[in-house]
């Protein structure tokens, strides 16, 4: 019988010893090359953390063949980071650069640090979930495989942090991304009557509906959606699977621009709909990487220094972002949800486009 | 299953960045319940659609969380994705990890489950990717006797994470890892049986940087800061000038104007009051400016994504608390409960404690959860004049 | 009625404020009624609480507005206030008056009123303060026999108002007091007769200085501006200059960094594409800069207060309109024309205009209005996913 | 029979010969004194307005007192601004000293121009309306004797806009203001059944409710009001006489602070609750009087030259606005209402107070 409630491993038995040692003793920071970070601490010594893009959906092979590298060049010990991707902690500078060409050997670029692009953080697609809109894995392969120099190199303006989530549950947080590509159903359910029979409680099914488009169906024994009042927010289809919503014809994907998390300068900020939907288009989406490729360069000939997605756009006015990288602006971008009002342009003072 | 061909994702493993196509291969090698993942992948990228039904009830002895049950819609041509569960396992704070704690896991999931794995999923645990109905408890056991523990799932509380904080990072002002650990650890109730209206989430970040995104990503974000003043080394702010860092323009990016630059005498200063503690000179000069002695956390409440009423970000309800002894960590256990209970109350099915106190409004929540309104709270007071009054405010 | 004390009004006749009280006294000497507002005013100031009943319908032949009914509920005591309504005279464009026009207005009252009036009421309208109901219909013959006319009142246009622009202001992008005039004469039928689910407001400003407060004040905000570059005038600059005004710190208040000064040459430039127009600079330094040639106004829709759904201020829906030939007016009523039916047909009973398009979506709105979206009309695009796709747009 | 829809009077008739020759003309003003513009037109010709405070509840004697004023100094002609001040429009410089004698001489202060607090937007109050939470004029005259220095003076750091409204339907278009004084009503609603069964539309009068708390009440063939619910908006009194709001016990006065609508420099903005409550204590409401006066000296004493109230306070943050004017906070200026959303702090950045 497994041990009930014993919670998870002790991280202190997980850190090397050299993190033992400076445990909160870290004093200052360097970057010597993308993908190195070096930490100086009170105590003298210096830690050099490698930073490994992963593909996130790994083998065993994958898991041991790290493992490897970590016995042989980081004291057995690693750790991943908040971006999925993996880090390895040496503390010798001498195995620096053997570590990354080891790396290079098992096909992992290092990368990710600074004014980079890092690790696109996503979610599960059509490998395992039941509500996607569209892949996960194979969208963020196919626009790392195109951004790849970002990566590897420190030449943008900002961190540059990009986020997917396969559909508007959005796991991969994205709503708060400096880029998110977002997975989108465009139309309303096809009730399974059948299915909604069995067990249905069917107040509630009515009362998940955000725009109240789910009407109870008597007749039925079933419900019935207002199509007209549907945003194809896919809640109804997360709390019945008679509520199918998945629509291979018309499922695609959405480009969100300009979120932030981190205080620094400004405050946290939202993420906000630049492409309301490019059609799905495997195995390497063109149209995504393509749309995606076009705001990050925009964005890097134009922003100042230090000066992240939505801090540019903030800056030189969002009208002025739509100018900027081509891209049609739309009613379909203007809020109509709850918190719209606070979106409209309550002023006189704006810029003109082209 | 017979190989068959899989053109679309073969595409896949071309170009520099490491390819998912090939982990599904290598573990298709060994397994035949990734090699049927390839095809239906596969198929999926044919018919651009996903291939998966709702989860059933699935799970192990004593626990309500920790397994997502998954389905093919097509079990007689997928026999081997007839069922295709995820185990989460809480992962260590920080996902430190020593090679033995990782190997463990490859060897029971090797022997029980498809091989494929997630390091990590987007809440933090290290999701194995794919098993049967059958082999859930033999896994949890296993992993239990290794000193594993399962993470949350459905309405509870979703296992916490934390960035890498004092371990690595010269900005943590507060342990992150040990705050992550020892919480989690008090939790596993509310981690492990789903009781609540919904999921609810808890991130440590050990300084305004957030690294762990916890503003957006958690229903209570615990970031760190401190209450007297960052310190500035006047030595070192010589140095950076002297290596030609331009100190005016990081002035420039204050946004409190509390950071004053003498470019004659190289003197540079800080006015504590006005400081709101955002870490951008401390990220531009972290040799010259470290953050202040007096360190804790501050505590935001409310952060999720889009359903069903919009994404929201969490919002400050305690400005500063100690985050030290255990003692504190009681505090902060104190609060976090009460909010629960108030939520569990108050809230409807499916919906995430910022929604609730969105809907019944923050003075009610923290008049009842006991919390002091300050003006720290709010980017700016009301603007309509819909005051409540409470009857004893009230002449009869 | 007797002469009673009124103590605590007469307090009101000190201090260095012209006083209403004093006003209001006055007018007792003359007249009944005012004696009796002096005295239930008096009371209302002891038990600190006012004393009129709900209007009835009461107005004048031909019109539904004009006239707030308005009734004492102490009709007893104070007989001469049982009714006491007031009449709303559309005020002339910029509150000119010529003194005749004025004392017009004067000797009708003084005959068929109580002899007290605002000017002007906070719309706009010069109100008589208190009449009776069979004095409303004399009253409007005579007003109407010297050239007056009723304001709004009830659900119907509300007395458009304008700034004093051309008329004795620098900075008027389009004659404020003409469009006023011209559409206000237009729109009769919809300023005398309610027939719309609630009260509609227009306000023209010259520019976006917005001295009539439009944003705030009016569902529809007409706002001066200009297409092409402001202009500058580089010897009045270098006379600012040389007057030591600080220009430098004239570009640090330009919100869009768009105005540069080079203090060794003495030489300002714009660049214009980047300026939004706020008016800054022109307000600080008059003489030098002035709005560009190409002027016109941008068009906000849905300011209101606060009930019911909270204060709104209006936004862009038209970025840029010419406003000078009769074909611009025209082009001007079109539009407003066409988001009055819009609303007429989609409001609830008391919802303004701005609270119909939040509640059912400015995407439907612009369609059905027939006005193209630009991203002027926000300050950002939506934040959430939720976009409604019209059916043409959808594979079958 | 009165002529119907013959329109206001036209402008034309009604503006001062010098305006007529110089309409559109305008090149530049200054400002003299306080309370004298000086317009200076294309043709030369320059123009002087006088500006006297109003108490815009005024008599027939007023008015012809001001129209002879008018005759001797300004050709006959003079106007109102939209704050109810009147301007005398003076085309000869040697008349504006005459000018501003004769207006003290009967009482009338010159001022409320350029960085000065102007008259105050206001409403009716106990003079003429069924819904007052509290006075109008009075509590003007009040704040105005209070304030007289900074109506003839421009020793402001900038331009201060008062309203004033006597209830929440706020005719006084206090939302947007540098300071607002807004009547408050207190307590729900008391339902007079006799009155709403005369003819009252009873689902009207249920859907008029904010917040949902009016029920029907078939027994009483009326309705009913759930109290912890309402928020005392006042609109079902509106709607209904048997809805009777006002209570002298509990009405009284908020002040908001901080909005404005001009667009120069920043946006408009919307003024802000920071005393919900200030008891009515007529004849002069002296704890009004003094929380005005704190604001607006504590906003003299700090605010950078020409920086208005709102941009003050957003520049230090609302949370030192308290600490600067021991203005004390509660859980009551916490929105709770549509839009509450977006007034939380979103962010680990601010500042602390004592
Ligand atoms: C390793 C990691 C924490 C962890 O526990 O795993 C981490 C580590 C560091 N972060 Fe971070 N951050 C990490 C995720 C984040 C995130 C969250 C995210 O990526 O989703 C953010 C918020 C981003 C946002 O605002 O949307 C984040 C915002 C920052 C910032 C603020 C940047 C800014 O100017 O806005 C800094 C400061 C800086 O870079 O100067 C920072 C600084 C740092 C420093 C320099 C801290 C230190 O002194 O050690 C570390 C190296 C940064 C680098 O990569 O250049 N870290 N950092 C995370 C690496 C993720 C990855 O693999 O790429
Ligand atoms: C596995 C994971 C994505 C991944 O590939 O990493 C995931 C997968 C699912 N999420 Fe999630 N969520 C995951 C992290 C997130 C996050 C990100 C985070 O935690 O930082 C979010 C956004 C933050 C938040 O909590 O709001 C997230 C927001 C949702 C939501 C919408 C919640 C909301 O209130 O807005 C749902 C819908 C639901 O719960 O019914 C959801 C539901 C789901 C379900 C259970 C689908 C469902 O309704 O049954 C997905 C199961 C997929 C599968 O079959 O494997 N998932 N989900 C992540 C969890 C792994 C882990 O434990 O580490
Ligand atoms: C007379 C005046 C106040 C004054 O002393 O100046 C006034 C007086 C009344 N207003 Fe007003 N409003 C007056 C300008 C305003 C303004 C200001 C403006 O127009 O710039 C507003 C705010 C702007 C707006 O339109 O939102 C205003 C917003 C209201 C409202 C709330 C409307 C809303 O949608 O939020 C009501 C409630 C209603 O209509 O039922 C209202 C209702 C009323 C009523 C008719 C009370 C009622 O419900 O019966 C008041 C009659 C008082 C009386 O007996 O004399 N009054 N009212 C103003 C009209 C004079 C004029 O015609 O010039
Ligand atoms: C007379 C009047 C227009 C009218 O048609 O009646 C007017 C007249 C002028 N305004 Fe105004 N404004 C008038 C109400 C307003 C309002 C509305 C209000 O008071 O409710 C505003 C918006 C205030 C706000 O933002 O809340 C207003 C915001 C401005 C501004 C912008 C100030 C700023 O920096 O934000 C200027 C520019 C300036 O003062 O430099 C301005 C400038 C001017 C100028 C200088 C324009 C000119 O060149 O002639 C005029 C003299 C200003 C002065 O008094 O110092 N006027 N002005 C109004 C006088 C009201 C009064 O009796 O006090
Ligand atoms: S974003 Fe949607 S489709 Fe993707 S893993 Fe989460 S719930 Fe599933
Ligand atoms: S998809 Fe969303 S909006 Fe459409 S019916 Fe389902 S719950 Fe309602
Ligand atoms: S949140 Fe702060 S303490 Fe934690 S890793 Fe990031 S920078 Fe360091
Ligand atoms: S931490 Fe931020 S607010 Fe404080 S001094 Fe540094 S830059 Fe300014
Ligand atoms: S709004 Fe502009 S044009 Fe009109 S009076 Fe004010 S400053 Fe002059
Ligand atoms: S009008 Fe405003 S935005 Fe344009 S240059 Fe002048 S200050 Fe800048
Ligand atoms: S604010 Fe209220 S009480 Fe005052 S006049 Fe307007 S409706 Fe009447
Ligand atoms: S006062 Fe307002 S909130 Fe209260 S019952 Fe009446 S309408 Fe509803």
């Amino acid at each position: 019988m497994a041990i009930l409630d014993q919670g998870p491993l002790n991280y202190k038995e997980n850190i090397p010893p050299i993190i033992v040692d400076n445990y909160g003793k870290w004093r200052y920071h360097e970057i010597p090359r993308a993908g190195v970070l070096k930490h100086v601490s009170k105590t003298g010594a210096e830690l050099y953390s490698i930073r490994a893009g992963s593909p996130r959906l790994v083998s065993l092979d994958f898991v041991r063949d790290i493992c490897k590298l970590a016995d042989e060049y980081c004291d057995g010990y690693l750790r991943f980071t908040t971006r999925h991707n993996v880090e390895f902690l040496v503390s010798d500078a001498a195995k620096v650069e053997p570590l990354i060409a080891a790396l290079g050997a098992i096909g992992l670029p290092v990368g990710g640090t600074g004014a980079s692009i890092s690790n696109i953080v996503h979610t599960q697609g059509w490998v395992h979930c039941h509500t996607p809109a569209t892949d996960a894995s194979g969208v963020v392969k196919a626009v790392m495989d195109d951004l790849y120099e970002y990566f590897v190199d420190m030449k943008l303006p900002a961190q540059l942090k990009m986020s997917l989530a396969c559909c508007l549950n959005m796991c991969g947080a994205a709503h708060c991304s400096d880029l998110a590509i977002v997975g989108v159903h465009r139309t309303p359910p096809r009730i399974d009557h059948d299915k909604i029979r069995k067990g249905t409680e069917i107040p509630s099914l009515v009362a998940c509906c955000p725009t109240g488009a789910i009407r109870p169906n008597p007749k039925e024994k079933s419900v019935t959606v207002n199509e007209a009042k549907c945003m194809y927010c896919g809640n109804c289809y997360t709390m019945n699977p008679g509520m199918e919503i998945i629509d291979s014809q018309n499922d695609g994907i959405a480009i969100l621009v300009g979120g932030k998390v981190a205080n620094a300068r400004t405050a946290p900020m939202f993420s906000r709909m630049v492409i309301p939907f490019i059609a799905n288009n495997p195995p390497r989406w063109p149209e995504v990487t393509e749309a995606v490729r076009n705001i990050v360069e925009t964005w890097a000939a134009n922003a100042r220094k230090g000066e992240k997605m939505g801090e540019w756009i903030e800056r030189i006015g969002w009208e002025k972002f739509f100018e900027a990288t081509g891209i049609e602006f739309s009613d379909k971008l203007i809020d109509d949800f709850i918190f719209s009002r606070e979106t409209f342009r309550t002023g006189a003072a704006f810029k003109y486009t082209k | 299953m017979a190989d068959k061909k899989t053109p679309q994702l073969d595409e896949l493993q071309n170009g520099k960045w490491p390819s998912f196509v090939t982990e599904i291969k290598k573990a298709a090698v060994k397994n035949e319940a990734s090699k049927e993942l390839l095809h239906l992948l596969e198929r999926s990228y044919e018919e651009k659609r996903g291939h998966w039904k709702h989860g059933g009830i699935v799970g192990v002895k004593g626990y309500g969380g920790g397994v997502i049950g998954r389905y093919s819609d097509l079990p007689e041509e997928y026999p081997h994705l007839q069922a295709f569960h995820t185990v989460r396992i809480n992962a260590p704070s920080g996902w430190f990890y020593s090679t033995d704690s990782l190997r463990k896991i490859c060897d029971i999931w090797e022997r029980r489950g498809s091989g494929l794995m997630n390091l990590h999923g987007a809440t933090g645990d290290a999701i194995l990717l794919g098993t049967t109905t059958d082999q859930l408890q033999p896994i949890f056991d296993e992993l239990s006797e290794e000193g594993f523990d399962l993470g949350g799932s459905g309405s509870d509380l979703r296992s916490p994470s934390c960035c890498v904080g004092p371990a690595r990072c010269e900005h943590a002002c507060y342990d992150t890892l040990e705050a992550c650990y020892n919480i989690t650890n008090t939790f596993q109730d509310e981690l492990h049986r789903p009781m609540w209206p919904y999921k609810s989430k808890i991130k440590f970040s050990g300084c305004a940087n957030d690294c762990t995104a916890s503003i957006a990503r958690s229903d209570c974000a615990v970031i760190g800061t401190w209450r007297d003043s960052l310190i500035i080394d006047p030595e070192e702010v010589k140095n950076y000038a002297a290596s030609g860092m331009n100190i005016q323009h990081v002035c420039e990016g204050c946004p409190t104007e509390a950071l004053k630059y003498n470019a004659e005498t190289q003197e540079l200063s800080v006015i504590a009051d006005e400081c709101s503690r955002c870490m951008h000179c401390i990220n531009r000069m972290p040799k010259a400016i470290t953050p202040g002695n007096d360190r804790g956390a501050t505590i935001l409440i409310g952060g999720k994504s889009t359903i069903v009423q919009s994404a929201f970000m969490g919002w400050v309800i305690v400005p500063f608390m100690k985050m030290e002894a255990e003692s504190d960590y009681e505090e902060f256990k104190d609060i976090i409960t009460r909010i629960w209970e108030w939520w569990d109350e108050n809230g409807k099915t499916r919906e995430r404690i910022g929604e609730t106190i969105y809907r019944l409004g923050m003075s009610k929540f923290l008049t009842e959860v006991g919390l002091p309104a300050v003006p720290q709270m709010v980017y700016r007071p009301r603007a309509n004049p819909y005051v409540f009054w409470p009857e004893d405010e009230i002449k009869k």
